[in-house]
């Protein structure tokens, strides 16, 4: 089992990237629970929320405390450092929207032996979008970081959720992801 | 629960996948009012109701006492109605819950689980479900999405059964199952169909045969409409029953009002409600892995009470831990507890019992205290002493 | 409508009166102390009394004509108060006949 | 549905059976009586909690020859929404013919605890007909004020003490707050003027979506007067310009009976116990307060209508 703890801002879309990788993990037969955290937040709080994937049934609801993979999307969060590693596990994955990672964070991350993966979401989503939509774009950076789901359900994930919405903003989407997946980096230490 | 199935797989969370059940139902009435953890609901109903993928009515109340009080005269009017709440929703339309049952309306409710206030919270306790265990609504509680869904579809039918005419709620823990999304099977609309044919209403309001529905009703015969009401409703047992039996045909999922893992040699068991019965049994699996004689009993049912089944499976255990998620002030117990207490009451052999009481206002329920639970049931096993007849979990002190 | 059931299982579904109008067989008559007299002599058959009525007590007839029906009259007095030619008198109940 | 000129064009038939307890003389069958006659068939009543609701309907009695609903006090409104909504699907779905829809609140239902649940129900646009049966206190629970109470009037929650002399609040105006709500048509009723109050209820019946109709109930048991002087009390409400007749129809405000000449407000007030305190001298403060509020009520009312003083 494998289990994401996404962070945001209110309205950055967080739980709609959570939403999206379980929905394609859903396509590739997978059992999946995804999980918003909610309280009285609004828009610029910062937000988390849950994927639990599995190749078999998830029965347990409690929160994920330990998750595998935390993915970073609002670039401003990176110095939370202790709210951001909180729980991961020993050798997890850190992915990042960020020109380059977080000093303090890299440092943190080390201790734990954390491999860290970065792009710069934002400015891909501002070439693309001309707007800072860098959620969707983060899908395509962990799909690089960890093939938990492949390339081609995260595309239909992201037509069944946009479809209705026009072709362009899916075939944007779609592009961003793919060019977050060929420039998100490893950090190397 | 089996995964043989029918029908497509899709990823809703709790609310949207009552809302797909009911859209699905063909129902005539949707009478609700916003309230988290719920409001998703009533929203993507208005949303099928507006783009014409369901022909209902959607009466956009200004209260959740109007919300049932609506909900009532449409299902006496001959309509297949629903309604859903939460908390503060469920007390504001309290008075209505038991009009509702006594008027033998067919409505379908679903309640998003939420604590009551105060203090304001918007997350997980069971306070509305229980506030709601005498006023005569069957009660199932969904473990999952699928169950949701499931569980939806089986109450509008078992609700309008000519042997039940009662109403139903679907309980659905707030934000863990409301919000949450997980894979599930959705019928097509054809067999929900065959399943669920429109409503054919008993004594519905009918001006060439008038009748007066909900009469002043003074000591001459109040006690005898309640001692029949009584009567029909401890009868819904077996026909829900049936209704789980014809689902299990047509869906390929078995549901049962006792719901039961390693209970064939279990000496020590955690009885418990909604979505935390996964989470048990996740540890319980890791227990009996490791030689742990533990067992987990759910309720999907939890009005009626399935006394007999109760009994059976619980009354060779040696200790049980009944887990409520609320609170009795100043009762020996908490509703769940009372309820698996008297239900044993009895039997020739019973367990030593505890209640534990947790994840109020939506605090996590995680493996360490489960985990804790099921040791002090085995502590109390070998030492056959209970100390303390109920305990918290989760709670810092 | 058989009003007498001997048991709840024998009740109408629900808390429901399943028949119109039974509340013929509960005869009102009995709370009168003063009861209406009408001279239909004096009568104009103008149905004020038929109007107001609380119960409604007074039926209307062929031509305008009226009768108090007495199961049903509580001596409210009503109609006597209402009559503009004083065709109706409240007299004591079962003094006058 | 057709207008009438005189009594005799009301129709004979009765759907209200006698055999209800109604206290003698009590002024709500009237009401009742012309609605069900008035209201063409088919048709369903709601009723609130209330004095019509227990006095008749006792299980195993009713007095209903149609169908007749009561769910609880404060929700008239609301589950005759739900009614009305079911039946309006149905026949799209399934052609069963929608009745018409009929709720029957008291002051307390209609003023007090119910008047959200109407608020809800006129906002929405339900299609039905709202009466307000205003015997202006809580009569079925023995007398207790409540925000149709008019000013002046002594109940058990309200008594006409040594320091206060009854109810010093005024009453709501629940014409204005059915208009506010943007009804098409809204009318005052008074047992006194039968024909008036007959061509209302047509009125009311044949516009489409809510109407509310405020009908003025006398009740002897609560006002402390003779009850065969129930249509005399009435009668004398109106003349003292106390309960004005009017009506509002599409934008258009109209008195229907115009009182020229009103009687001294004190020939109304000496008929009733509940008003008898405000007579003696110490309380003639109160009762020119009382007499000036009906005084604007009145003009307020005129300058509505565009008639002139």
């Amino acid at each position: 089992m494998i289990e994401v703890r996404w962070h945001g801002r209110g309205g950055q879309g967080v739980v709609t990237s959570s939403e999206l990788l379980a929905q394609a993990a859903l396509k590739e037969g997978k059992y999946v629970y995804h999980a918003p955290e909610f309280g009285p937040e609004r828009r610029g709080a910062p937000v988390r929320a849950f994927t639990r994937i599995d190749d078999e049934e998830i029965e347990q609801h409690f929160g994920i405390y330990e998750p595998d993979i935390v993915v970073v999307i609002d670039p401003t969060l990176q110095s939370e450092t202790s709210y951001i590693l909180q729980g991961l596990k020993k050798g997890g994955v850190l992915v990042l929207n960020a020109k380059k990672p977080h000093k303090l964070l890299v440092e943190e991350a080390k201790e734990i032996n954390a491999e860290i993966w970065y792009v710069d979401a934002y400015s891909i989503a501002m070439e693309i979008f001309g707007r800072p939509f860098y959620n969707t774009p983060m899908l395509g950076a962990l799909v690089k970081a960890r093939e938990l789901v492949k390339l081609e359900s995260i595309f239909e994930a992201v037509k069944d959720r946009f479809a209705a919405r026009g072709e362009e903003i899916v075939e944007n989407n779609i592009k961003a992801i793919k060019q977050a997946y060929s420039e998100v980096k490893k950090y190397e230490y | 629960m089996s995964t043989i199935v029918k029908g497509r797989r899709i990823g809703l969370n709790g609310d949207r996948a009552v809302a797909y059940a009911v859209k699905q139902a063909d129902v005539d009435v949707i009478s609700a009012y916003p309230i988290t953890p719920q409001t998703i609901i009533v929203e993507a109903l208005a949303e099928y109701v507006n783009n014409g993928e369901l022909n209902a009515a959607f009466i956009p109340v200004e209260s959740e006492h109007t919300a049932l009080s609506a909900a009532v005269g449409a299902s006496l009017a001959g309509a297949r109605v629903f309604t859903a709440t939460a908390s503060q929703g469920l007390a504001l339309m309290y008075e209505i819950l038991w009009i509702a049952a006594g008027l033998r309306t067919t409505i379908v409710m679903a309640l998003g689980n939420r604590a009551f206030s105060p203090n304001i919270n918007i997350h997980c306790s069971h306070d509305d479900a229980y506030a709601a265990r005498d006023t005569g609504w069957i009660q199932f509680f969904a473990e999952n999405v699928q169950e949701a869904y499931d569980l939806t579809l089986q109450a509008f039918r078992i609700s309008e059964d000519k042997r039940v005419l009662f109403p139903s709620i679907v309980n659905l823990d707030g934000f863990i199952l409301t919000h949450s999304l997980e894979g599930l099977y959705v019928l097509d609309d054809k067999d929900v169909k065959d399943f669920l044919p429109p409503k054919d209403p008993v004594n519905p309001i009918d001006p060439e045969s008038p009748k007066t529905y909900g009469p002043l009703d003074l000591y001459d015969w109040y006690i005898e409409h309640k001692r029949q009401q009584a009567e029909h409703f401890n009868n819904t047992l077996p026909i829900i029953e049936e209704v789980f039996n014809e689902y299990y045909e047509l869906a390929g999922r078995k549901y049962t009002p006792v719901k039961t893992y390693g209970m064939e040699d279990a000496e020590v068991a955690i009885v418990v409600l909604g979505s935390s019965a996964g989470s048990v049994r996740y540890v319980a699996k890791r227990l009996r892995r490791r030689g742990r004689k533990v067992g987990v009993v759910s309720l999907t049912l939890f009005r009626p009470l399935p006394v007999e089944e109760i009994i059976e499976v619980l009354s060779s255990v040696k200790v049980v831990a009944v887990m409520d998620r609320s609170y009795s002030f100043g009762s020996p117990g908490a509703p769940l507890f009372l309820d698996i207490n008297a239900a044993l009451s009895n039997a020739k052999e019973r367990p030593l019992l505890f209640n534990v009481i947790y994840g109020l206002g939506g605090r996590d329920l995680t493996p360490d205290h489960i985990l804790a639970i099921y040791d002090r049931a085995e502590d109390i096993a070998r030492s056959g002493e209970v100390k303390e007849r109920q305990i918290w979990v989760g709670v810092r002190g | 409508m058989s009003i007498r059931w001997k048991s709840w299982k024998e009740l109408p579904l629900g808390m429901v009166i399943p028949e119109p109008a039974t509340s013929l067989e509960f005869k009102t008559g009995s709370w009168r102390a003063l009861k209406p007299v009408l001279d239909e002599n004096k009568c104009i058959r103008c149905l004020l009394c038929w109007v107001h009525c609380p119960e409604p007590a007074i039926e209307r007839l062929e031509g305008d004509r009226v009768r108090i029906d007495y199961n049903y009259c509580k001596g409210c007095g009503i109609c006597a108060n209402v009559c503009p030619v004083h065709a109706i008198e409240m007299v004591m109940e079962g003094g006058e006949e | 549905m057709n207008q009438i000129k005189t009594l005799r064009d009301i129709p004979t038939r009765e759907q209200l059976a006698p055999g209800h307890r109604l206290c003698a003389g009590c002024g709500i069958p009237q009401i009742v009586r012309f609605v069900l006659k008035a209201v063409p068939d088919p048709k369903v009543v709601v009723n609130a909690t209330g004095c019509l609701e227990v006095a008749t309907t006792i299980f195993p009695y009713t007095s209903w020859k149609v169908p007749w609903i009561h769910n609880a006090f404060e929700n008239v409104a609301a589950t005759a929404s739900g009614i009305e909504a079911a039946f309006k699907i149905m026949e799209k779905k399934r052609g069963r013919r929608k009745p018409r829809i009929i709720a029957f609140g008291g002051d307390g239902g209609t003023f007090d605890i119910g008047l959200q649940a109407l608020s809800g129900a006129l906002e929405r646009g339900h299609d039905l007909l709202y009466i307000c049966y205003d015997n202006e206190a809580y009569m079925n629970t023995g007398i207790q004020r409540s925000g149709a109470t008019p000013k002046g009037a002594s109940t058990t929650t309200s008594p006409a003490g040594r320091v206060i002399p009854g109810k010093l609040e005024r009453k709501k105006d629940l014409i204005s707050i059915a208009i506010a709500h943007g009804v098409k048509y809204a009318a005052t009723l008074n047992p006194a003027y039968p024909v008036d109050m007959y061509n209302k209820i047509v009125k009311a019946a044949s516009t489409s979506g809510p109407t509310v109709l405020h009908y003025f109930t006398p009740c002897p048991t609560g006002w402390y007067f003779d009850p065969s002087r129930s249509i005399e009390v009435a009668r004398l409400a109106v003349q003292t310009r106390i309960w004005p007749l009017y009506e509002y129809d599409n934008g258009v405000y109209r008195i229907t009976v115009m009182v020229k000449k009103p009687r001294p407000i004190e020939d109304y007030f000496k008929l009733q116990g509940r008003f008898r305190h405000l007579l003696k001298p110490e309380n003639k403060w109160l009762l020119d307060e009382i007499k000036k509020e009906v005084e604007e009520n009145w003009n307020r009312l005129l300058k509505l209508s565009g008639a002139s003083t």
